[in-house]
């Protein structure tokens, strides 16, 4: 059954069609790669979906429920998280903090429970700082909870965002260039918290990745974006053979193997 | 061995920050009052002021260090605590309700107006925020001047009730000192807990990165009022006690520069420490009349070490300091087996 | 009518100052995305500069006998006093909080405000004094020199309002029944052509370039070869000349100037960026300008004390529909 | 995290509960709260006595805005002060020395100065404060505190009604300024269309009301009542406004400073009307200076008659030290010596070597003993305000603020 399923989403801004009539089908507990050149329009769609834009027309269902144009927080709210481009942590909290922030949406004490330090307050603060160091040694930082998010090493870093972004068990994580400026070997690390992710806690996976290597690799459906619009879609092997994708994409196509 | 020893230092200092050191200052502090010389009046006047601007830093420290809202007119909230002071304690309306009763009706009330400018200006970030609060600050300060038939304009409100509580009335500056130092307290205590919070944290995470915090599920715009609303109702309380220590208001008395002394309190003592605001408040409001000595000098020099303070402590005397969470559970997850075995 | 035509001119004439100082500011956000809040003091300094120039020039006849060059000579000096009074405050209170917070960077400013003020007001009392240093009976300077510098220092600054000799005057032009006087246009005259020589600095000339490169991104501009510090610098001296010839301005028209002139039009000013979206030079002119209408109109319907109320308010209702600023980009995200 | 509060906070309480028995006395009878020797010699005077050891110096209290945007005035009124003493010598034997106390023109600083003096065991008095917003939540400290003040400067009529035995005003009250005014203004000048500016401040919108109200009591007419801000310097708009309504003068309510910039730009305007304003404009030279010869013609009430016995003496001093007496300096100069001699009426030397100074006596000497000033003759009335107040309608002719008319009232 799909979990995200969007129809004919398009988004503008000014004049330029940043994503033009984009129909994608996400099964649960999939992992999807969404490819394409840059200004394809990929980090576009994650935001429509994360609520951080809101598409002119078309409307994406969350489990057969219309999310379109809810506030991100309400999206978060229902299942689904992200992670950013360019690193996005909240720099001066520590690491520790940065994964109890996340678990925002799980916890329900209230401003006037933390005056008062009700039972439900001190309850909570206990299970959910329990849960963070769960979740931090499930992406390996256990240790280095009590640093400053900004000293961490760059790898450490991406996870943490991670990190974060499970801390409310979503559903649906979306993971934009989760790789971008590693090393091979913390690439290596990577794909396989990423499997683990799926695997262990059955999330289901959408990632942006311009490493052509590691979306063959992982991803069981690839989504070509070309200016704003799908071109092509369907498993590694067929998009290593659509003409399409080598056309407009991929260029020659042993470039695929480089 | 050698470990064990530094260890037990280790943890002898963490004891001395955590509980000797304020357990220290609040005795000095609480003690001023009891020393019996011509001067006591004296400090007890600069030190309660000084207090005074604690709780007001304390206000703004939740609008500027925790939730991240710059706010240039938080004197606003302190006039209309005053204000409304003035109107529902003294002659001038010949109102005359309880003084702890005045307290939370200005502070209410300075909350509901903190609510009413916040709503519209959700959307605006950094500096814009700061502009429209500087506006609405002086706004509220030209309609005290100007409204002359409810706030007697310019010439100001005098003859405020002195506060009584139960049967006491209170004259002296040593009420309000111990009273002042008491509500820091309560404030201390109770902001702690809630910076260490679900409410806390999202502040704080709001403060670092708006878009980040609100697509991790954090309801910004509630968490934006709420914080505006709580640093206003300090404010207005701050307001309140001013107004009936000094006995009479006028609109000058909530000028800008009051807006603007506050924020370098809570920058000085260090933004998103509580405790830091102390000593910013100490420094600040203290020391001009600790200065008094160099009379007409003595502002050059304030606005001298205003710029080597901070160019020696960007972060402020106290920075944020994180609790250490991860060992914490350790400690705990350890009594828990200890207790199952 | 005629009077409403009177009232908008009048307008203009205070914009004019609003959006002059508002450059500085701008400008300085541009590159530092600060708020130089001693920005409306480096205009009151400059404001002295000018002050004593002119009575200098005066007092020796100078100005009798070419006024046109007087005022010349004052200009300069006002901007000069001010741009160098800008490069050194930059130098010495904001450059070593480049990196620490935005915040760090205000208090200092702050700081710098109360000594720039105090130290004006107090000049004549550091003259006086520095001209009685002397070790045992002997004197540090000779009888003449001390002299000298208690009144020099005596007829730059004080506590007391220092006057511009009036040298403007009040005469004007009749247009009908609407009457301008010549130092009104003449200010508005000044205003803009050093408006437009500012946007074509900054349009077209290599430092220009420099200077928008470095407030989209510091370490980019560096990478390209670009020295940030130098660039900085340049942007507080322009910045801070334009302020001084605002001084000026508001001395020669104004006549009197005084240690704490520089605060409302700071605020004023600064508003006035912001309103037309901070960091944007034309944005700065344009928010001057409808900041100095919006007073004037304001007092046609209500009474003269709510000018400031009015002028507030629609810097609050125009940021509520567009949070940057009427030209701003997205600088609206800056956070603290 | 919370222990260590608790901890506080309970010691707090602690403290506080302890600390209340302690704290709770003084608020009962805050006379208590004085100084030491108040217990031994309160059989001698009620309020107790000013005891001042051999070798120290006897404290005269000046408060005023040593610093930003008053402190011309404030200066102006160290200065006087500081001449009183010189030209007074000696107490008795006893060194007599000024210290002033920076109160910027507020309230909140002016207390503190206030606390500041009554804390100092061999104070005097005061002279001062300077501004009515600093009178007026001071003046309850010196009141309680029975430390003798005296403002020659502050003319809000709240002054001089709370009714405390031991504070006194030389100047005229806005009140009777504005008597002065309203009668110069109608009367003399038979002026009867007056538009009012003020400054917004407690003491020029002060004086501004009482002239509005008492110029429409004598059958004037007000053709409009305008406020500006303090600090801005283009009032165009506001004078259109008032020009609008055309009076046959402007009476302006405020400083100097902006009271000479309305002058110039009403004239530029074209006004040819008369241009009236209270002593707060009456300042040599800046107001007409600053107004470019603007102010020409203009007048002003003020409470101190320049000339009177002893000012050319008390000028030369002032001037070769300081350069003009900008507006109080005179005043404070009184104010000073009222004080002085007062103290050298009622002090003695006790069997210790002390200078006694017993403070209600000191009162008592000040209200019962008139004093003929260089800014004329000064008599307590049982509230502390002059019995006969002189005020002096003076106008500006060239570079001089020469004597038009002297009203006189009480006697």
């Amino acid at each position: 059954m799909n979990i995200i399923s969007s129809s004919n989403v398009t988004k503008r801004f000014g004049g330029l069609e940043a994503i033009r009539n984009l129909d994608v089908e996400i099964s649960e507990a999939s992992i999807t790669s969404v490819i394409g050149p840059n200004g394809a329009g990929k980090t576009t769609f994650f935001n429509c979906i994360t609520g951080y834009y809101k598409p002119e027309f078309g409307n994406i269902l969350f489990l057969e429920k219309e999310i379109t144009g809810l506030p991100p927080h309400r999206i978060a709210e229902e299942g689904i998280s992200r992670t950013y481009q360019n690193i996005r942590l909240f720099n001066s909290l520590t690491v520790i903090e940065n994964i109890l922030a996340g678990e925002h949406t799980k916890l329900h004490c209230s401003f006037a429970d933390s005056l008062i330090a009700s039972k439900r307050y001190r309850m909570e603060e206990t299970e959910s700082i329990k849960r963070a160091k769960e979740i931090l040694s499930f992406v390996g930082l256990s240790g280095c909870g009590d640093q400053l998010a900004c000293n961490l090493a760059y790898g450490a870093q991406r996870r943490l965002e991670i990190a974060r972004a499970i801390a409310n068990s979503p559903k649906v994580l979306l993971l934009d260039e989760p790789t971008a400026g590693m090393n091979p070997s913390e690439t290596v690390e990577m794909i396989k918290l990423i499997r683990r992710l799926r695997d262990k806690l059955n999330i289901t996976i959408i990632l942006i990745e311009h490493d052509i290597k590691l979306v063959m690799e992982i991803s069981e459906k690839i989504i070509v974006l070309d200016f704003g619009s799908k071109i092509a879609e369907g498993k590694p092997l067929e998009i290593q053979n659509d003409p399409t994708v080598i056309e407009a994409y991929l260029g020659k196509k042993n470039s695929l193997y480089q | 061995m050698k470990e064990f020893a530094s260890k037990l230092f280790n943890k002898l200092d963490q004891r001395i920050i955590r509980y000797v050191l304020p357990s220290l200052i609040s005795i000095v502090i609480l003690s001023i009052p009891l020393i019996n010389s011509p001067q006591k009046n004296l400090w007890v006047r600069i030190i309660g002021y000084a207090g005074l601007y604690i709780i007001l830093g304390l206000g703004l420290l939740v609008h500027v260090g925790l939730a991240g809202m710059f706010d240039l007119g938080f004197a606003a909230f302190y006039a209309i605590g005053a204000y409304t002071y003035a109107f529902l304690a003294s002659p001038h309306f010949n109102i005359h309700l309880p003084f702890l009763l005045v307290l939370v009706l200005a502070g209410s009330f300075a909350a509901i107006v903190g609510l009413l400018i916040c709503i519209p200006v959700l959307k605006l970030r950094g500096d814009y925020l700061g502009i429209v609060t500087l506006g609405f600050g002086e706004i509220v300060r030209m309609l005290l001047m100007n409204l002359t038939n409810i706030t007697n304009g310019s010439q100001g409100i005098f003859k405020l009730d002195k506060p009584s509580i139960l049967v006491m009335t209170f004259t002296s500056g040593t009420f309000f000192y111990y009273f002042i130092f008491i509500l820091v307290a309560l404030l201390l205590f109770l902001l702690n807990r809630v910076i260490n919070s679900r409410t806390g944290r999202a502040w704080l995470a709001m403060r670092e990165d708006e878009d980040v915090a609100q697509m991790s599920g954090i309801n910004t715009s509630k968490y934006k009022l709420l914080a505006f609303a709580l640093g206003a109702f300090i404010g207005g309380m701050g307001g309140a006690i001013f107004a009936s220590w000094q006995g009479s208001i006028f609109p000058d008395n909530f000028n800008m520069n009051v807006s603007i002394n506050i924020l370098c309190v809570i920058i000085l003592g260090g933004l998103g420490n509580q405790f830091g605001v102390i000593l910013g408040a100490m420094a600040l409001i203290a020391l001009p009349d600790i200065l008094r000595g160099f009379s007409d000098y003595r502002m050059i020099i304030f606005g001298l070490l205003l710029i080597i303070m901070m160019i020696l402590q960007p972060q402020g005397f106290l920075p944020r300091k994180a609790p250490e969470l991860e060992n914490k559970v350790l400690k705990q997850g350890k009594k828990k087996k200890e207790v199952q075995s | 009518m005629q009077k409403l035509i009177e009232q908008l001119i009048n307008g203009m004439t205070v914009g004019s100052f609003y959006a002059l100082i508002a450059l500085g500011y701008t400008m300085v956000y541009g590159v530092l995305s600060m708020i130089n809040f001693a920005h409306g003091d480096i205009f009151m300094v400059g404001a002295y500069f000018g002050c004593f120039t002119i009575t200098q020039l005066s007092a020796s006849g100078f100005t009798q006998a070419h006024p046109i060059l007087a005022i010349i000579f004052t200009f300069l000096a006002g901007a000069l006093g001010s741009a160098l009074t800008g490069i050194t405050v930059e130098r010495l209170a904001y450059r070593p909080l480049r990196k620490a917070s935005r915040l760090a960077t205000l208090i200092s400013a702050i700081g710098t405000s109360i000594f720039l003020q105090e130290f004006v007001r107090l000049i004549p009392k550091f003259g006086s004094s520095i001209a009685s240093i002397h070790f045992g009976e002997k004197n540090l300077f000779p009888e003449s020199w001390s002299t000298a510098i208690t009144n020099v220092t005596k007829t730059f600054g004080g506590a007391m309002v220092k006057t511009y000799p009036g040298v403007l005057g009040t005469a004007g032009i009749k247009l009908g029944e609407i009457a301008i006087s010549y130092s009104r246009i003449l200010i508005l005259a000044i205003a803009i052509v050093f408006m437009v020589l500012l946007y074509l600095l900054v349009r077209l000339t290599k430092i220009g370039k420099a200077m928008r490169a470095v407030s989209e991104d510091k370490d980019t501009a560096s990478l390209m070869g670009i020295n940030v510090n130098r660039i900085i610098s340049n942007t507080f001296f322009i910045g801070s000349a334009l302020a001084g010839i605002a001084g000026v301005m508001m001395g020669l028209f104004y006549l009197q100037i005084r240690p704490t002139m520089g605060f409302t039009p700071g605020i004023k000013a600064f508003t006035a960026a912001v309103v037309g979206g901070i960091g944007n030079i034309p944005g700065a002119m344009l928010g001057g300008y409808i900041l100095g209408l919006a007073e004037v109109i304001s007092i046609q319907f209500l009474p003269a004390v709510y000018k400031d109320i009015v002028a507030f308010t629609i810097l609050i209702v125009m940021l509520i529909f567009k949070p940057t600023g009427i030209l701003g980009g997205s600088g609206g995200k800056n956070k603290l | 995290m919370s222990k260590r509060f608790f901890v506080i906070s309970t010691l707090t309480i602690a403290m506080v509960l302890f600390a209340a028995c302690g704290g709770a006395a003084p608020a009962e009878e805050p006379a208590q709260a004085d100084e030491a020797e108040a217990a031994e010699s309160v059989a001698a005077d009620e309020w107790g006595n000013i005891v001042v050891p051999a070798g120290e110096k006897v404290v005269l209290g000046l408060s005023s805005a040593l610093s930003a945007g008053y402190a011309a005035y404030g200066q102006d009124m160290l200065n006087g002060a500081t001449v009183a003493v010189q030209t007074f010598g000696d107490l008795n034997g006893w060194e007599v020395s000024v210290e002033g106390g920076d109160d910027q023109c507020e309230g909140a600083p002016g207390v503190t100065v206030a606390e500041q003096f009554s804390a100092n065991p061999y104070l005097l008095g005061v002279v001062g404060p300077m501004c009515s917003g600093t009178v007026v939540p001071a003046m309850d400290v010196y009141g309680e505190n029975h430390v003798m003040m005296i403002t020659p400067s502050s003319t809000a009529v709240a002054v001089t009604a709370a009714g405390y035995e031991n504070i006194f005003r030389i100047v005229a009250n806005d009140d009777l300024q504005a008597q002065v005014a309203v009668d110069y203004l109608f009367n003399e000048l038979g002026i009867t269309t007056l538009g009012i500016v003020h400054d917004q401040s407690i003491y020029g919108e002060g004086i501004a009301q009482a002239v509005q109200s008492k110029f429409e009591a004598v059958g004037g007419t007000v053709t409009g009542f305008e406020g500006i801000t303090r600090g801005d310097t283009d009032f165009s708009a506001v004078v259109s406004t008032m020009l609008a309504g055309n009076p046959a003068a402007i009476y302006w309510g405020g400083m100097d400073a902006e009271g000479a910039l309305l002058v110039n730009q009403l004239r530029a305007a074209g006004f040819e009307g008369v241009y009236f304003g209270p002593d707060g404009i009456k300042s040599i030279p800046s107001f007409v200076e600053a107004s470019g010869g603007a102010a020409e013609g203009a007048y002003m009430t003020f409470g101190a008659v320049g000339g009177a016995t002893g000012y050319d003496e008390f000028l030369a001093t002032f001037t070769s030290q300081f350069g003009d007496p900008v507006a109080y300096g005179p005043g404070s100069y009184d104010a000073a010596m009222i004080m002085l001699n007062a103290a050298k009426a009622v002090s003695y030397v006790d069997d210790d070597g002390n200078l006694v100074i017993p403070k209600k006596a000191l009162a008592d000497m000040v209200r019962a003993t008139p004093y003929d000033g260089i800014t004329g003759h000064l008599e307590f009335d049982e509230n502390g305000d002059l019995k006969v107040v002189s005020i002096t309608v003076f106008q500006a002719q060239g570079s001089e603020l020469v004597p038009v008319k002297v009203y006189d009232f009480g006697g």
